[in-house]
């Protein structure tokens, strides 16, 4: 998780032939974007690609102008690619491994934005430390 | 004594030998043979198949020289010869076939075809299924020494028209000639000339010569129907005759089967190497050329071409010889197609033209001669057999060509050098 | 594993937000669910929603003749702070190896918790069972076939852990001293899930689990009781020296030019083509890699009787026994038998010159 | 019985079975045809039986410029059909490491995508072949239900082989196994049929050949 982004890079060449139709994939997600507002996920652990495939792909896809990380049961790495509306998303655990990679089509990728529950209980726990009488006498 | 089922199965067990039954486990019913059959490409019809000829001789290598077939035999699985499938295959084998061997030369697995067509009519013949027309000429060869009846007084007759005619001596049992000439019923009642042509080249080539008034027709009906026996009772009167005259050759003439009987057959059909040479007339004949002994003078104009007999040309390996002499007095040879050891056949060989049941299918598939005829319109045909001659003869009568059949050995005697 | 009693009334939701875990990181986790199960990133919410209310199952394992491997498997899988939810969302009521009780505390926590969960418990298998004599495996002295089929009697499904447990495995493989058996073999009217491999990938393992969780039943099954999620594809289909297969291009040995560049493996003997399993995309070792694409070809290890399949570096083209000896001796004997054989068509022959009747012209037609 | 079993089976016991039936029965089947034996030709000879035999066993291979005019079909399927075979039985890597497991001998492969192609044109033809067989005059009247037998059990390892390599319609192992079953198959009825032919085409071309060439005869 440095500055630039960290793939599982590994040497060899192209071999399932898999790269080109999912980024035309990608493609046709943003095309549906623009004009239904739909998105799209596509989860690239379903795709068998071989070493050094993977790494193609995102190099294709670049790094755009947002880079988020969350903290979240391990941290999590959230980038919008060059392409405005593809965001790459990569699930790492505790052990800083990936679990999962995602390439999501959207305005905005869901779990960046504050989640129902989360504002609730968020709400809850600021009210109890207002509570807080040191707090109060201040 | 009879013709009996049990002596044909007999028969056809003892014609199995390692060659048959290599051919019958490799056949894959291709079914090329047909399509190299005159039988078949001038009838259509596939029972007439050459490979299809052989069943009787198949089932029996199947049931007793297989490890299928003895399994089969013991419960009864096996299919049956009898007499119905004889009797079926009676006209497959013996009117539909004249033993041209065509079939051997295609078959892409190798089989001989023609050998076992021919070991197949062992075992019709011993059961009683063999042509009534083959079993006449069989029984006048082996009791009157000639297929079409033909005796020595009759022999002596042409031979003294001859002697007559040229004022040349026909030798008659000489003992110590070096050649031994035999001749066909067919020559000898058809073409004499041949007698009068043999008598001027070996004159004229200094050799010497005789005919046996033992054994002097060179046919042998019992190869045609397929009855070792007889065939070889028949070859031993030459090899007595050829011995007892002390001949260092034995010449056999312009006739195909006779050929086959005698060079090819006849030591095996007797059970010992002859002491003697056998010749075809034209193997004779192309030696005196190559020895200078033969020189002619004058030249055929007309266009020639030249009908391979089967037996001879085929089955007998006299090709080149035939060629060599027809070069040395034709200006214009042209091949039939196919000629030489793929020549189609006239129809009328293996015992078909003794065989009168036989006569329309023969004259049939005559049209494959017929073709090819009409490929190269010559205005002459030299054969170097008289069945094949006198069968050329009727069939372009038949087919209403008018080309006039000429005899090698004949038209060389027309051309000798006077010197 | 703790505080049993009150863990159990609550959801997998309550459980987790009283431990802290915010929306965020349960969505991340459902994503990651998705994913590792090879369901459709468009259910994810559907299994947020699902997890939320799925209530702490109870699970009952039991093992028996086995190399404590798939424990081992799976607790590499307990690693991970993803997979842990995995775990803190079920009950472990009863796991001899794992468990800290012993002896009779331990055989009485598995009979309590049979009794208070009969008809809703998972039971998790792994090893297979002797039934040649109970002697060979025997847990406090009760035979691992008494063990299973009481424990059996009230699950609400069966999870077979290993191919020892699923098809009998290492135990089971020629000659079978123990008489080694599956729980399918035994067990024919319960639900169970076939987890194969020698050992399973861990993911697959938690993968069911959580299947489980989510949707409350058993996932979809191959003809033999595999999930198809996870085993729906044969290595070879999804593996990436695939299309050296396809172009014919194999390494020869281990150290060859071909297994340098990373070509097929098939001719050493890879079981690609017939396994089924999820190795070639969920690897190992967290996702690092596979057998394969470490080198060394597949052995299949999530087949039935994979121990006697001719040999690991026997290509599957090979027949599996040593016929050349066979082969020598039937040649010998055939050869016997073609002489005699030969010899009766010598006789048979020599038969019929013998009764060769010497035939005449009189011979020629029918009487 | 499940489908890895039925692999392993067909891998195994399957195979030896099949195996010691072929040797067995071509061993057997060659010498019964052997030890019959000839008889000695005491005809002059004119030429020389060995050579013309041996000769014979190679320019069989060519049709006659004549009998290939008349039965175009039949010699260029074959060719097709019987080079196709050799092709995929023998020179696809993974029969020939079977080769090479049973008899010791390796040599090199054809890349698999030819192996393909040429699965692909035999079976065509094989096809092809059948429909020749059943409406060609003379071959349905010579055919047998041992010829259909034979096409048959020669077309099923290659449509099986090609299901099996791509993976076609079950699952690998099933396909696997059906393939080599059916190759099983092929292989016990191989003595008893005309499959024999792959053996008795030397011998029968031989003695065609030393017949012939006895006589001074080109066969």
């Amino acid at each position: 998780m440095s500055e630039s982004v960290q793939f599982n890079i590994q040497v060899g060449n192209d071999l399932t032939w898999n790269v080109a139709p999912l980024l035309h994939e990608v493609k046709h997600a943003l095309k549906k974007l623009i004009d239904d507002g739909k998105t799209s996920i596509i989860d690239l652990r379903s795709i068998p690609l071989a070493p050094g495939e993977e790494d193609t792909i995102l190099q294709t896809l670049g790094q755009g102008e947002v880079h988020a990380r969350l903290d979240a049961l391990g941290p999590s790495e959230i980038i919008e690619t060059q392409y405005s509306g593809v965001w790459l998303i990569t699930h790492y655990n505790a052990d800083d491994e990936i679990i999962s990679r995602f390439i999501e089509v959207t305005n905005m990728p869901d779990i960046l934005n504050s989640q129902k529950e989360d504002v609730a209980e968020a709400y809850g726990r600021l009210a109890a430390t207002l509570e807080n009488p040191e707090l109060q006498n201040n | 004594m009879s013709a009996t089922l049990d002596k044909g199965i007999n028969a056809l067990k003892e014609q199995v030998d390692s060659s048959v039954a290599a051919f019958f486990s490799s056949c894959v019913h291709c079914g090329m043979c047909a399509d190299a059959c005159l039988f078949y490409t001038e009838t259509g019809d596939a029972t007439v198949t050459p490979i299809n000829k052989t069943e009787p001789l198949r089932r029996i290598w199947k049931s007793e020289y297989t490890l299928l077939g003895r399994l089969g035999k013991i419960f009864g699985l096996n299919k049956k010869v009898d007499d119905d499938l004889l009797a079926e295959w009676e006209t497959l084998v013996y009117d539909n076939c004249t033993l041209c061997g065509r079939c051997s030369m295609v078959c892409p697995v190798g089989n001989d075809i023609t050998l076992m067509i021919r070991k197949t009519r062992e075992g019709m013949a011993k059961a009683g299924h063999a042509p009534e027309g083959l079993i006449g000429a069989t029984k006048r060869s082996v009791t009157i020494g000639s297929p079409m009846g033909v005796k020595l007084p009759a022999l002596q007759a042409q031979i003294s028209h001859v002697e007559k005619d040229t004022g040349m001596k026909i030798p008659v049992d000489v003992v110590g000639a070096e050649y031994m000439l035999l001749l066909s019923s067919m020559e000898i009642m058809n073409f004499p000339e041949f007698i009068e042509a043999v008598a001027k080249i070996f004159d004229k080539a200094g050799a010497t010569w005789t005919i046996s008034s033992e054994a002097f027709e060179a046919t042998n009906s019992g190869i045609q129907i397929g009855v070792s026996d007889i065939a070889a009772e028949l070859v031993q009167r030459v090899v007595t005759a050829a011995e007892k005259l002390k001949v260092k050759t034995v010449i056999s003439p312009e006739c195909g089967h006779a050929y086959m009987a005698i060079r090819w057959d006849g030591p095996n059909l007797v059970g010992k190497p002859f002491t003697f040479k056998v010749r075809h007339i034209l193997e004779v004949l192309d030696e005196f050329r190559q020895e200078g002994r033969l020189k002619l003078s004058g030249k055929e104009t007309q266009k020639l071409t030249y009908h391979d007999p089967c037996q001879i040309s085929r089955r007998g390996g006299v090709i080149d010889q035939p060629r060599n002499l027809i070069n040395m007095f034709a200006e214009d040879f042209v091949e039939m197609p196919e000629a030489g050891k793929m020549n189609w056949c006239c129809g009328a060989g293996g015992g078909v033209s003794s065989n009168e049941r036989a006569d329309e299918v023969r004259l049939k598939v005559f049209q494959r001669k017929k073709d090819q005829l009409n490929e190269i319109k010559p205005d002459a045909i030299i054969s170097a057999c008289s069945n094949c001659r006198i069968h050329l003869e009727d069939g372009l009568e038949e087919y209403n060509m008018d080309i006039p059949l000429m005899s090698l050995t004949e038209t060389l005697a027309e051309h000798l050098a006077d010197d | 594993m703790t505080d049993r009693s009150s863990d159990k009334e609550k959801t997998l939701g309550d459980a987790l937000r009283s431990q802290g875990v915010s929306r965020r990181s349960f969505l991340k986790f459902c994503a990651a669910t998705a994913s590792m199960m090879a369901i459709s990133p468009a259910m994810i919410p559907k299994i947020a929603e699902a997890l939320e209310k799925a209530r702490k199952p109870s699970v009952i394992w039991l093992s028996f003749q086995e190399c404590t491997g798939c424990t081992e498997s799976l607790t590499r899988a307990h690693a991970t702070t993803i997979e842990n939810l995995i775990f803190d969302s079920i009950s472990l009521d009863y796991h001899h190896t794992l468990q800290a009780a012993a002896g009779h505390a331990a055989e009485e926590a598995r009979e309590v918790a049979m009794k208070e969960n009969h008809g809703e418990y998972l039971l998790v298998v792994d090893g297979s069972i002797p039934m040649g004599d109970p002697g060979y495996s025997t847990i406090a002295g009760i035979s691992n076939y008494d063990m299973l089929m009481e424990a059996a009697e009230g699950a609400a499904a069966i999870i077979s852990v290993g191919t020892c447990a699923t098809y009998g495995g290492l135990p089971m493989a020629k000659p079978n001293p123990t008489g080694a058996v599956s729980v399918g073999d035994l067990i024919k009217d319960k639900p169970i899930i076939n987890v194969p491999g020698c050992p399973p990938i861990p993911v697959v393992i938690t993968g069911v689990l959580t299947h489980f969780l989510t949707f409350g039943a058993i996932p979809e099954l191959d003809h033999i009781g595999r999930p198809m999620v996870f085993y729906g594809q044969s290595i070879h289909d999804r593996c990436y020296r695939r299309p050296f297969y396809d172009k014919g291009l194999f390494a020869e040995t281990f150290d060859d030019e071909g297994a340098q560049k990373g070509w097929c493996l098939y001719k050493l003997g890879c079981k690609g083509p017939t396994t089924y399993n999820a190795c070639a995309t969920t690897k190992w070792n967290n996702g690092t890699s596979f057998p394969i694409e470490a080198g060394h070809p597949c052995i299949g290890c999530s087949e039935p009787r994979f121990w006697d399949g001719g040999g690991f570096y026997k290509a599957l083209s090979m027949p599996t026994q040593d016929i050349g000896k066979t082969a020598v001796y039937t040649a010998a004997g055939a050869v016997a038998a073609g002489v005699a054989i030969g010899g009766l068509n010598k006789l048979t022959k020599s038969g019929a010159a013998a009764a060769h009747d010497k035939t005449t012209i009189d011979d020629l037609e029918k009487e | 019985m499940s489908e890895i079993e039925f692999l392993e089976w067909v891998r195994g016991p399957g195979f030896e079975i099949a195996t010691v039936i072929f040797i067995a029965g071509v061993i057997i089947r060659l010498l019964e045809i052997v030890i019959l034996g000839r008889k000695e030709n005491l005809a002059e000879a004119k030429g020389s039986e060995m050579s013309s035999g041996l000769r014979t066993i190679v320019t069989r291979t060519i049709p006659d410029k004549g009998a290939f005019k008349r039965s175009t079909f039949t010699i260029v399927a074959g060719y097709i059909f019987h080079i196709g075979l050799f092709v995929t039985i023998f020179l696809f890597a993974p029969h020939i490491l079977l080769f090479k497991d049973v008899i010791g001998l390796s040599w090199p492969a054809l890349p698999t995508p030819i192996v393909d192609a040429f699965a692909v044109v035999t079976i065509i033809t094989l096809l092809a072949i059948l429909i020749h067989r059943m409406r060609d005059n003379v071959l349905r009247f010579l055919s047998t239900k041992e010829d259909y037998l034979v096409w048959m059990l020669t077309i099923l390892p290659l449509i099986t082989g090609y299901m099996a390599f791509h993976r076609i319609g079950m699952s690998a192992p099933t396909l696997l196994a059906i393939h080599i079953l059916t190759v099983e198959l092929l292989l016990v009825a191989f003595p008893f049929t005309k499959f024999m032919h792959a053996f008795t085409i030397v011998l029968a071309r031989w003695y065609n050949g030393a017949i012939s060439g006895y006589r001074g005869v080109e066969s």
